[in-house]
């Protein structure tokens, strides 16, 4: 496939892609054919050679379990473990006031919240207050939780350009728990978290950020957005698979019955009864994810060291063209125009059924998601059973965008 | 370079732009409806079976073009069959979209599918017709899946 | 240090120690000054490059998220997830009726039984059975299910040898679940498990096995061996950090409620309610440790490439002649001595605390473990604070048992 | 080649053979316990406070080589020490053991646990008295412990 080069592509991006894939082995590894076009970060990013040096340098160094260890290789393994989360809370811009919890993931976060926080503070009566466009992952916990407290859930609705609409009268004195999703995975939304924190606190709730999408794209503040806790995912953000986070304000995390149960959570057991150990280990049962934290320290270190700002301008430059480029072509439906958005776009394309599509793309080297993305209420609300998908990171540019285009005509012309 | 060629084969393709039997039969001896949770399409099939025999058939639904035309290949091959026989090409059949075996002489047209099997992810496409008729066959009510 | 080359030394090993280092990158890494001599492996235990490796070509190569994607690196990390999976089965003897489900570790594994099992089918008056020698993580949970549903917690005594008593009267028609520790991580003790599980038959509970400290070192065979529930890490059998393993029952499994809620566990998601993928699927929520399942699989080849009962022999015999070498020390108690055991022994040695024969092995590369070994019940019954405890490998040798004795004898000169 | 030497000093090995003020004082008018969670290692300590000094002070306990020393040597140090003079040793003690701060020129024989800062796992131990300490001083009830 020759490429067309586009005028656009003379138009600068923030960032150079070729430079940045040179530390990502895979798009040497997988472009012997076609250059590997990489589109689905929203699902999982790539990882770079630091980040696995990071986990390797473990492995082959200083592998040794944490915390309890008086040797070299497991004091080395503790410091590194633990200043993974000193990374990760800089990284955030948390301060004191919070802790950082490693989990598998944002979904094992935020069930940590639903079991820990909502089995035991929820009542009948109470309202857990979400959005129409939660992952299944924020969605999900609550259905369960709401199923054994009795409580209820509400949804802020969203528009046809894939906002949440105005939603004021949804926080009620009932509302014990709002849990939203900061930046959109099927539109790309950058949700208005601030306000909503702020509605939620005026009613007494406990606030929940669904920052999977978030924290890999943008430039986080803990400390001023406040919410209580804050949920996300290292594979997203170019760190390992099987390590998560979850940010709580330390209060609060004291305040909770820990949730799962076993060594190192613990500070005295007997046969009969056991007490804690401090936050964030009381919520750290088990010997931890520790190569996987640590590899999430090194993506951290490697995010800053670009800048999430220069990352987040090089997405919207990127998600621009790419809109520009789709609403082009006539065969081409695109969901959502969200004003504030993050570098993720769904669409369809008429007589080709998603799944059809991401087969033929493959073709070309150009990696897409097809499918629910994980939000079938969304689907469910736009009438159709799946999308397409195409979502950037610092990695992509404009060639990228090309290939997607003319891989989709090549794909029409394949099909019919 | 087009090794996608294998999969969408011109019939497939073919089947898919104009598939046959599409539509409902009213009153139908036997009904029941698919649904492939990898991808969230649904099919549904409507079937006048006689004497063992399923005189005629039709599907209807949303879904990707290998599931459109496995679905379309699928009641123009068992039209006519008997329903043992149908069971039989369901095991032949099953065997050629997961393991590319074309050993059975009896597939004759089902054969253009032979390409699936090299794409795990696209079993469930080709499956989906065949799930849901042995479930009407069996009369079972529930909705069928591709597993 | 010069080590002493003992007769004992020209016995011959199932394994040459050296041999297998070579797998192992940090035995070269970690040995400047002294041989690096890792006797923590009950701990966590070291982890060979092929696993390492398995781990990169998955981040180099094919990184992509699992089950909705269609394209080929997609396709490509679906397989391999999956096939790990299958491997994992068949180390331990499952069959189809049995399903593997991946979890973060031992830990979640034991919890997420007591949770979606436990709070589910636990009454007040029900009884639920443990031993006296379970590791936190197999009492800990039990302990807040306990309080949760009302059920009230038994414990199976271990004599003064470190094996249990004759315990048949335990089993009642109240008990509803047995959970044991299949190799005690403190005495090393092989418990008669096979005897435990038909008991727990005989009055119709449910069993759980925890394997931590077996399916590393021991054959295994679930067909046989016939419980319910089988739990295990990944860590501690040559695998990756953050994954472990929760086999169980298909049909049990089927019947529970789900544990974890979000993407990828789910069959049809609406606002309200949803419906549950099959099992092993339904217990996985989230994106997977993709790349540490991969890991362990890469474990579970190489560990079944070596033989598992030659593993087993080795450490019997390396354990054996490290008693004879400890008993032989009159400032060195042992505790336990159960006639089944495994390549672990706890000891104290008088007048030099076990955190500080820690620090002071360390000295002459010897990583030993100094605690309560996450099992502060056997310490309280032992009378103890603490203890060391050294436990093998297949990676260790005579050698690493002659520098320990020999690194006991210089850290009594050194600190009295 | 002997970097454990900085940790274990002679002193410090010397106070963990031969503890002073090792014991208990009845009656006491100050009382503790402090426990550290790390090892499961507890030490009790009894005090005499008169006219807001330390008049005398014993402790009892299990515990490391470090943990024995550390309380051995605070006791001596202690002993005779207004109140809010130990409480200015503890700052600089605790930060000589967290940063091997040696600045603080009153640090006197507490110098020798400098060592100790190299060794994280280990800072519990050499503080694990000083807490217990601090929390007998404020009269707070609970047991210590070292954070
Ligand atoms: C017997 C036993 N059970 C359970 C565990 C918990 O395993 P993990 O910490 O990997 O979750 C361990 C490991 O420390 C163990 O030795
Ligand atoms: C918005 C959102 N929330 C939660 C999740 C769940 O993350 P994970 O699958 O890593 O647990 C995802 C990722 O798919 C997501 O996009
Ligand atoms: S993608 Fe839905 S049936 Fe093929
Ligand atoms: S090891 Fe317990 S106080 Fe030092």
């Amino acid at each position: 496939m020759t490429v067309t080069l586009d005028p656009s592509n003379t138009r600068t991006l923030p960032l150079d892609g070729a430079y940045i894939r040179n530390n990502f082995p895979i798009f040497r590894n997988r472009s012997s054919k076609n250059p590997f076009t990489y589109l689905d970060s929203a699902a999982t990013s790539q990882t770079p050679q630091q980040v696995v040096d990071a986990v390797e340098t473990y492995y082959n160094h200083y592998n040794a379990n944490v915390h309890r260890s008086i040797y070299a290789a497991g004091e080395e393994a503790t410091e590194a473990y633990e200043s993974a989360r000193d990374k990760v809370s800089n990284f955030i811009g948390a301060d004191d006031s919070h802790a950082i919890v490693f989990t598998r993931g944002a979904t094992e976060a935020i069930n940590l919240v639903a079991y820990a926080w909502g089995r035991n503070n929820l009542r009948e009566g109470d309202e857990i207050l979400l959005t129409e466009m939660e992952h299944h992952s924020n969605l999900v916990p609550w259905q369960l939780a709401a199923r054994q407290t009795g409580a209820k859930l509400k949804f802020i609705p969203f528009s046809e350009d894939g906002t949440l609409e105005n939603s004021e009268a949804s926080f009620t004195e009932k509302t014990k728990i709002v849990s939203v999703i900061h930046q959109s995975n099927v539109f790309g939304t950058i949700n208005p978290v601030n306000e909503i924190i702020n509605l939620a606190k005026s009613v007494g709730a406990v606030t929940l950020i669904d920052a999977a999408q978030s924290v890999p794209h943008l430039h986080m503040d803990m400390t001023s957005l406040d919410c209580d806790f804050l949920a996300f995912s290292g594979h997203k953000m170019l760190g390992p698979t099987g390590v998560g986070v979850l940010c709580g304000r330390t209060e609060l995390l004291e305040q909770m019955e820990p949730f799962l149960a076993g060594g190192e959570m613990i500070r005295t057991v007997s046969l009969e009864t056991s007490t804690w150990n401090d936050v964030p280990w009381k919520f750290e049962a088990g010997t931890p994810n520790i190569a996987q934290a640590i590899g999430l320290g090194a993506a951290v270190d490697y995010l800053s060291g670009i800048g999430m700002e220069t990352i987040h301008r090089h997405e919207a430059a990127l998600i621009k063209y790419t809109l520009e480029r789709l609403e082009g072509m006539d065969e081409v439906t695109v969901y959502g125009n969200p004003p504030e958005r993050g570098g993720v776009v769904v669409f369809n394309v008429e007589g080709v059924h998603p799944h059809d599509l991401s087969q033929l793309l493959d073709r070309d080297g150009v990696a897409i998601r097809a499918g629910h993305h994980c939000a079938q209420p969304i689907m469910e609300k736009l009438g159709v059973s799946a999308t397409a998908r195409a979502s950037f990171y610092l990695y992509n540019d404009f060639e990228d965008v090309n290939r997607l285009t003319e891989a989709i005509t090549s794909s029409l012309k394949f099909i019919t | 370079m087009d090794d996608l060629r294998e999969l969408y084969q011109e019939v497939i393709l073919d089947h898919n732009q104009n598939p046959q039997n599409f539509g409902q039969i009213e009153p139908a001896t036997h009904s029941g409806d698919g649904y492939n949770p990898l991808c969230g399409d649904k099919l549904s099939l409507t079937l006048q079976v006689q004497d063992d025999k399923v005189t005629d058939l039709r599907f209807r639904g949303s879904g990707c073009a290998i599931s459109k035309a496995s679905a379309s290949i699928m009641t123009t091959v068992v039209k006519g069959k008997k329903v043992v026989e149908v069971e039989a090409l369901f095991g032949a059949f099953h065997s050629l979209v997961t393991t590319g075996d074309t050993d059975d002489g009896d597939l004759g047209k089902l054969a253009v599918m032979a390409g699936v099997y090299k794409y795990p992810a696209r079993v469930k496409c080709a499956t989906l017709a065949w799930h849901t008729l042995k479930n009407c066959l069996s009369k079972k009510d529930e909705v069928a899946k591709t597993e």
